[in-house]
């Protein structure tokens, strides 16, 4: 009984948290400690099979699905509001709590001083297969009837968290063919979007990237990052772009005769709106 | 299953619960230079070459350099959790070694105790490695989850819904070897093994686990979940120094732990490969067959590398749909098969040895149908480097100079 | 292959049914065609009975297990022997005749495909009836054919009176299916098998007061299909429907089931003296009741309603007499069935020609306007008052023999009412066929199509032909695996042996008197155009069927009906003041405890554990006790 | 033995409590499965005590049912959550949706 010692105390406070943690996820994980911890148990007492089931099935898969889906609705599903709206509701929790736990410590108890007619003699060797001879023999009609019930809850599940499209999936084919069109239509560019620029003295994205003519390109920057105006200028990396960088379009000298002129195809245009007026305003924030 | 099993002194089994995290952790730095330099090769690289003899000791120092960066907890994590993900990420995928076989009973040097090398074994030890398996994906959830970040959430949640359907798949291409080994002990697995290894008769189920488990450990061409393009660096994104070790590690490991399910259930475990043990008695005693089983382990590393180095990355929804929609009814299409087959035999209706051979037979039609398939000429398509592959290598298209002139 | 009998006809049904309004066209010829196969098929196997053994005359055919409960099994199981040979050729037969009949006497209905679905639904019925091997199975005939005339009986259900009747009719069927329903149900108590070999077999050693109670309820069950006294009074009535129904139905096969069943389950007669009797009686009653209502109506079709009843009453009493009359009460159902289906089918012919007049009063002098008709219902008459020769001769007389014989005084009462028959059916004839004629100018009698002639031309043939049968003792014979052997009996009156020709000549005497006082009082002295107010009690008593409705509705109509009342005033009174003053109290209890409806799911789950601490505390008191 | 239903029972209890007590329909909902589990325990304990694998096997259906009720559990929490953005049980007091 030493793997009892060990893991009953880890499981109730386990439980015990599952009872006081304040986030979903927190109960969720104090929830699969306990299972482990009843897996082990299992494995001490005769129930290898069990012991992977219940890990497989318990931990795996059903507290996986608990995860997922606090995952999916928990983003706004903060704590809990400290006082109950149901009056007295804690107390009486507690006090039938208390007195259910007392009622069935007496009823074991009871049960357990009749004692049992028979003897300890749990056949460990032969657990796989003697569940299956029980699982496939006497209990096969209970077996066929999990499967239904499986199946029923499979589709009960998809009918229940399905939501109909208005409109048929667009394919790979079609968004590609679509992203071509908009690119011939508004000069749209067809691909991602470019990187921002690496600057290492903090968190990077902030910092737009070169282009091959040293010139910032403004598209690279999170859009988000503008709007906060939180975007950030290298000081010095090229020749003059320091002071070049505020009269955008009218610059003068050679490289505004390049940019101009060469613009490196949809890029440029797409950028040149769109780019300009966001860069006066992360420098006047700056 | 031996009944020595649960009944060594303590000391033995210390010693093998060290000796098993050693191997891992060695074996992982190897793996890790291997795939640098595999991959390297494939691409027309060198690879690392300069620290150590063929740049072995690489590894080590990446390793070094990884722990001693600056560890970052990001301010929107959950810090409770954020430090637990890669924990349990690791520990599992150790944990996983302790079923499997690395070879026969054996005397340990310096002393008279005989022991298998063997951790422990149990008669669900298969489901075992299902069920800790289970329990690594938590670490990525909750990676995922505790970050903070949306991309790491994303990352965490493919990760997950990819690990639980493979192992869907995977699982039931265990099946059929229970049924021919007639047990879940992978020591009783391997020994059944002895005249024929099972991945000739069970080719399909061999195919659909080789699948799975590349699906099951987030690897090229299923590496979905850290997809550069689209999630930057998935579950492990806002992760950095040694909490990125660990989840590093436990990737190889999970590898390794994956490659090493393959050679016990498919590939006869640590018995020699067939034509050695006919021509050397004891090839199959002693500590020969640990080479015997990490060559083999190292066979399904390279090919895990292989198909990085080769194939390109799956889209989301046919990675998916291929699992529930191919693998899976398949394999219960197959354990059908398999069960009508040892139903038949079992009441002696056929032969153990037609089935066994009739089973090989299939297999070799499957592959030379394959491979047949392969050689059928595919129908000419306009070389891209038209008129200058004479040598076979592609080239860029010939520069055209008025084009550039016309840009400008 | 007993069972491509019912088959036949009951597909028909099915497929006139269900298929839709395209099958109007030719819906009719799939019914006669089904119920023409049937025929076909029931003379090849007849035929075939004829080729066995004499003592090998029965066939089983058992489709499949019906009921299978417990120790109580019910096959499906068809019995085809000499007795139910007869009783098919005689359905099929007439049946197919008369729809062939129907299709000239329905040309012109809306409904004609329904109306002939019917027609085959109750052949099916009829047969299943005939043919079962199993109480429980005759007993879903029995039904059947009670479903068919209903639906026959009310099929122009437009009339009032037709829908009425059609109740009356389903109502009074229904008293008397309580008592087969019974008797099956003693038999099942009794002898735990309800098949009618078995039931037989089990009758020996069976107390006589249970045996005696099942031939009573069986007779109930007899006297509710056959219309005998006390359940007669929907026969009348029942004239409503079309007359190819009231033929069909009310003459030739329906009515006859509770013949078929007394004699049917023989056994069960043959051990208790007591019912015998009873069947007698009620024979009699019957017979002497039928005919004088026959005297008196003036309705074409009730005063053959009458007769019917009368005839019928001929057939129990004979069937009463037990194995003595059991041959006869077949063979006189079999002569009956013919002649009179072929007169309803002639007072059809006859109406049809009238513009559906059934007032014998307005016809008259019809001879000559429908020449066939007069020939063919002409025949009948002569076999139905017993004309020498003719098949209702034999079959008559030999009933009247055996009655003799049984019992001197119940044997005069029939010589009597072979009188009677005599007297109305001359009244009849004389009043629809001779004298002035009394119709409406406007009125133009034409002879019926040939679609509705033949019939009657073969229909009159097998009347007159009909005492074949009796030759050299066949139908006795082949009757005798099935009833046991019918004794001559010897006719003793007044010390002195009778021969059989002596009994003959005595009714025909008879016959001849109330011919003779019929023709002097209708047929030579002119018949009034509207029916007579003055006139004897006697003759009022038999213009309202003897009072028949009016002691139902004294006896059984109004007490129900009061009892009923009192009910009703005691449920609105007790109950339901009880039961809304325990709803106010329950709403105003709920509405003091809806507080505790507060929406909140962890209340109620609170209030769940609480209910499972109870319960479990409960569970320990009871241990601990 | 007495230690593994003395467990079984600290943890439905527990479970018991947290049901009562918990407003996140998540929570509420593992509280359940907690019970579940130490109903589990108990069967895995009766039939260590009894020689016999009935209460394994016992255990196992629980664990299919409780698989099925979660999936659909699930399902109808997700449901509401979309219909109301809440997964409060107290916000569930009304039917209708």
């Amino acid at each position: 009984m030493t793997a009892f010692g060990v893991v009953a105390p880890i499981i109730v406070i386990a439980a015990l948290g599952l009872l006081f943690a304040r986030k979903a996820v927190h109960a969720a994980l104090a929830l699969a400690v306990v299972m482990i911890g009843l897996a082990v148990l299992y494995a001490a007492n005769g129930a290898p099979f069990l012991f992977a089931v219940q890990i497989i099935v318990y931990t795996g898969a059903i507290m996986m699905l608990f995860l997922f889906v606090v995952m999916l609705v928990g983003v706004e599903s903060g704590p809990e509001a400290v006082s109950d709206p149901i009056p007295g509701q804690r107390v009486a929790a507690s006090f039938v709590g208390l007195a259910f736990g007392v009622m069935l410590v007496i009823g074991v108890g009871q049960v357990l001083a009749n004692g049992f007619s028979a003897p300890v003699a749990a056949v460990e060797d032969e657990n796989v297969e003697g569940l299956a001879a029980l699982m496939f023999g006497p209990y096969v009609l209970a077996f066929q009837f999990t499967a239904a019930l499986l199946v029923t809850a499979v589709l009960g599940a998809m009918v229940l968290a399905h939501q109909d499209r208005l409109t048929p999936k667009a394919s790979q084919a079609e968004l590609a063919a679509q992203r071509v069109r908009d690119f011939g239509a508004d000069g749209k560019h067809p691909g991602n979007a470019p990187t921002p620029g690496v600057y290492a003295r903090h968190n990077a994205v902030d910092v737009p990237a070169l282009l091959p003519d040293g010139t910032p390109l403004e598209s690279s920057v999170p859009g988000s990052l503008v709007k906060r105006g939180q975007v950030i200028r290298p000081p010095v990396t090229g020749p003059g772009l320091g002071e070049g960088n505020g009269e955008a379009g009218g610059g003068s000298g050679p490289r505004a005769d390049g940019e101009a002129g060469g613009g490196s195809g949809p890029r440029a245009d797409g950028e040149a709106g769109g780019g300009s007026g966001p860069r006066a305003e992360g420098e006047q924030s700056e | 299953m031996s009944d020595v099993f649960g009944n060594e002194p303590f000391w033995v089994v210390a010693l093998k619960a060290l000796l098993i995290f050693v191997i891992l952790v060695v074996y992982t730095l190897f793996n890790i230079w291997l795939e640098r330099r595999v991959v390297a090769r494939m691409q027309h690289r060198v690879g690392p070459n300069v620290h150590g003899p063929f740049g072995l000791l690489q590894s080590l120092a990446d390793g070094v350099k990884l722990a001693l960066k600056e560890d970052i907890v990001v301010k929107a994590a959950d810090k409770v959790v954020y430090v637990l993900a890669p924990i349990l990420a690791t520990i599992p995928a150790f944990l996983a070694w302790s079923v499997i076989p690395f070879g026969p009973e054996v005397t340990i040097p310096f002393t008279d105790t005989v022991t298998p090398l063997q951790l422990t074994d149990m008669p669900v030890a298969v489901l075992y490695v299902l069920a800790v398996t289970s329990i690594g994906v938590y670490g990525i959830v909750l990676a995922g989850w505790s970050s903070g970040s949306t991309y790491a959430l994303l990352g965490g949640l493919r990760s997950s819904a990819q690990v639980i359907s493979y192992e869907v798949a995977m699982g039931l291409s265990f099946v059929t070897v229970f049924l021919y080994a007639g047990s879940m002990s992978t020591s009783e697995i391997v020994s059944a093994q002895t005249d024929l290894w099972y991945f000739l008769p069970l080719l399909p189920s061999f195919v659909v686990y080789l699948i799975s488990m590349v699906g099951e450990t987030n690897r090229a061409p299923f590496d979905l979940p850290e997809a550069e393009g689209e999630l930057v660096g998935g579950f492990h994104t806002e992760y950095s120094s040694l909490k990125f070790a660990l989840f590093f590690l436990a990737e190889y490991i999970n590898m390794v732990t994956v490659s090493a399910l393959a050679t016990t259930l498919f590939l006869g475990g640590w018995r020699a490969p067939f034509g050695i043990a006919q021509v050397w008695e004891g090839a199959n005693e002693g500590y020969w067959p640990v080479l015997w089983f990490l060559g083999k382990t190292l066979f399904f590393i390279f090919l895990f590398i292989w198909l990085r180095g080769t194939l390109p990355r799956m889209r989301y929804d046919q990675f998916m749909a291929f699992g529930w929609k191919v693998l899976i009814p398949f394999s219960l299409a197959w354990i059908f098969v398999v069960i009508v087959l040892r139903k038949l035999q079992n009441e002696g209706s056929i032969d153990e040895v037609v089935v066994n051979w009739a089973g090989v037979a299939v297999a070799v039609l499957l592959i030379a149908f394959i491979a047949l398939r392969r050689d059928k000429p595919t129908p000419d398509r306009p070389d891209p480097a038209t008129g200058s592959a004479a040598d076979g290598y592609p080239v860029p298209l010939p520069f055209d100079d008025s084009e550039k002139e016309s840009a400008r | 292959m007993v069972w491509l009998l019912v088959a036949f006809p009951a597909l028909g049904a099915a497929l006139l049914l269900t298929w839709g309004k395209e099958s109007d066209r030719f819906g009719h010829l799939i019914a006669t065609a089904a119920s023409a196969a049937s025929f076909v098929w029931g003379v090849v196997l007849f035929v075939r009975l004829l080729g066995r053994d004499h003592d090998d005359r029965t066939v089983t055919d058992t489709l499949f297990t019906w009921i299978s409960t417990g120790d109580f099994h019910v096959e499906m199981s068809f019995v085809y022997d000499p007795l139910a040979a007869l009783f098919v050729l005689l359905i099929t037969g007439v049946g197919t005749l008369i729809h062939v009949y129907s299709i000239g006497y329905m040309e012109h209905d809306e409904r004609r495909r329904r109306f002939f679905a019917f027609l085959n639904l109750f052949v099916a019925a009829m047969l299943v009836l005939v043919l079962a091997g199993d109480y429980l199975v005759l007993f879903l005939g029995w039904e059947g054919v009670g479903l068919a005339s209903y639906l026959l009986i009310g099929f122009w259900q437009h009339k009032p009176t037709a829908a009425a009747a059609a109740k009356k009719a389903f109502v009074v069927n229904r008293v008397g299916d309580i008592g087969m329903a019974l008797a099956i149900m003693l038999m099942f108590k009794e002898f735990g098998t309800t098949e009618i070999a078995a039931v037989g077999d089990s009758v020996a050693g069976t107390a006589a007061s249970t045996i005696t109670a099942l031939g009573l309820l069986l007779l109930l069950g007899a006297c509710g299909k056959s219309a005998q006294v006390p359940l007669q009074s929907w026969l009348l009535d029942a004239m409503e429907g079309p007359t190819p129904v009231s033929a069909l139905i009310h003459a030739a096969t329906m009515v006859t089931a509770g013949v078929y069943l007394v004699v049917r389950s023989n056994a069960i007669f043959d051990a208790s003296e007591t019912a015998r009797t009873a069947v007698v009686v009620v024979g009699l009653v019957t017979l002497i009741a039928g005919a004088i209502i026959g005297c008196a109506k003036d309705d074409i079709k009730k005063a053959l309603a009458g007769s019917t009843m009368s005839q019928i009453g001929y057939m129990m009493l004979a069937a009463g007499l037990g194995p003595a009359g059991y041959a006869f009460a077949i063979f006189h159902l079999v002569t009956h069935g013919f002649f009179k289906a072929n007169m309803f089918l002639g007072a059809g012919s006859v109406m049809h020609a009238m513009d559906d007049d059934v007032n014998m009063r307005h016809y008259g002098a019809l001879r000559t306007a429908l020449p066939v008709t007069f020939a063919t219902f002409g025949l009948g008459y002569l076999a139905i008052i017993g004309f020498p020769g003719f098949s209702g001769f034999f079959s008559k007389d030999k009933i009247i023999e055996a009655a003799l014989a049984h019992n001197v005084w119940i044997g005069l009462a029939t010589v009597l009412g072979a009188g009677i028959t005599a007297f109305y059916m001359t009244r009849l004839m004389a009043m629809t066929f001779a004298g002035q004629k009394r119709w409406k100018d406007e009125v133009h009698p034409h002879e019926s199509p040939r679609v509705m002639t033949v019939p009657l031309m073969v229909l009159a043939a097998a009347s007159v032909l009909g005492g074949i049968l009796l030759l050299g003792d066949w139908i006795t014979d082949w009757l005798e695996p099935v009833v046991g052997h019918t004794e001559h009996e010897h006719v003793v009156i007044l010390g002195a042996e009778w021969p059989p020709i002596a009994v003959s000549a005595l009714v025909t005497v008879v016959v001849a008197v109330g011919v003779a006082l019929a023709w002097f009082t209708y047929g030579r002295r002119e018949v009034a155009g509207e029916t007579p107010e003055k006139v004897s009690f006697l003759t009022r008593f038999a213009r309202n069927d003897l009072y028949g409705d009016t002691v139902n509705e004294w006896v059984a109509v109004r007490p129900t009906m009061t009892l009923a009342r009192g009910i009703a005033r005691f449920d609105q009174h007790g109950f339901h003041r009880a039961i809304t003053g325990a709803v106010g109290l329950i709403g105003e209890g709920a509405s003091s405890m809806r507080a505790w409806q507060n929406g909140f799911v962890r209340s109620y789950a609170l209030g769940v554990f609480v209910g499972a601490l109870a319960l479990t505390l409960a569970l320990l008191v009871v241990i601990w006790r | 033995m007495s230690d593994l239903l003395s467990l079984s029972m600290i943890l439905f209890t527990i479970g018991a409590v947290g049901v009562l007590v918990r407003r996140n329909a998540l929570i509420v909902f593992m509280c359940v499965e907690l019970m579940l589990n130490a109903t589990n325990l108990a069967f895995v304990a009766f039939a260590r005590e009894h020689g016999n694998l009935d209460g394994q096997l016992a255990a196992f259906f629980v664990m299919v049912v409780a698989a099925a009720e979660v999936v659909v559990g699930l399902a109808i929490i997700i449901a509401i959550h979309r219909s109301r953005g809440s997964i409060s049980v107290d916000e569930v007091r009304q039917v209708r949706g």
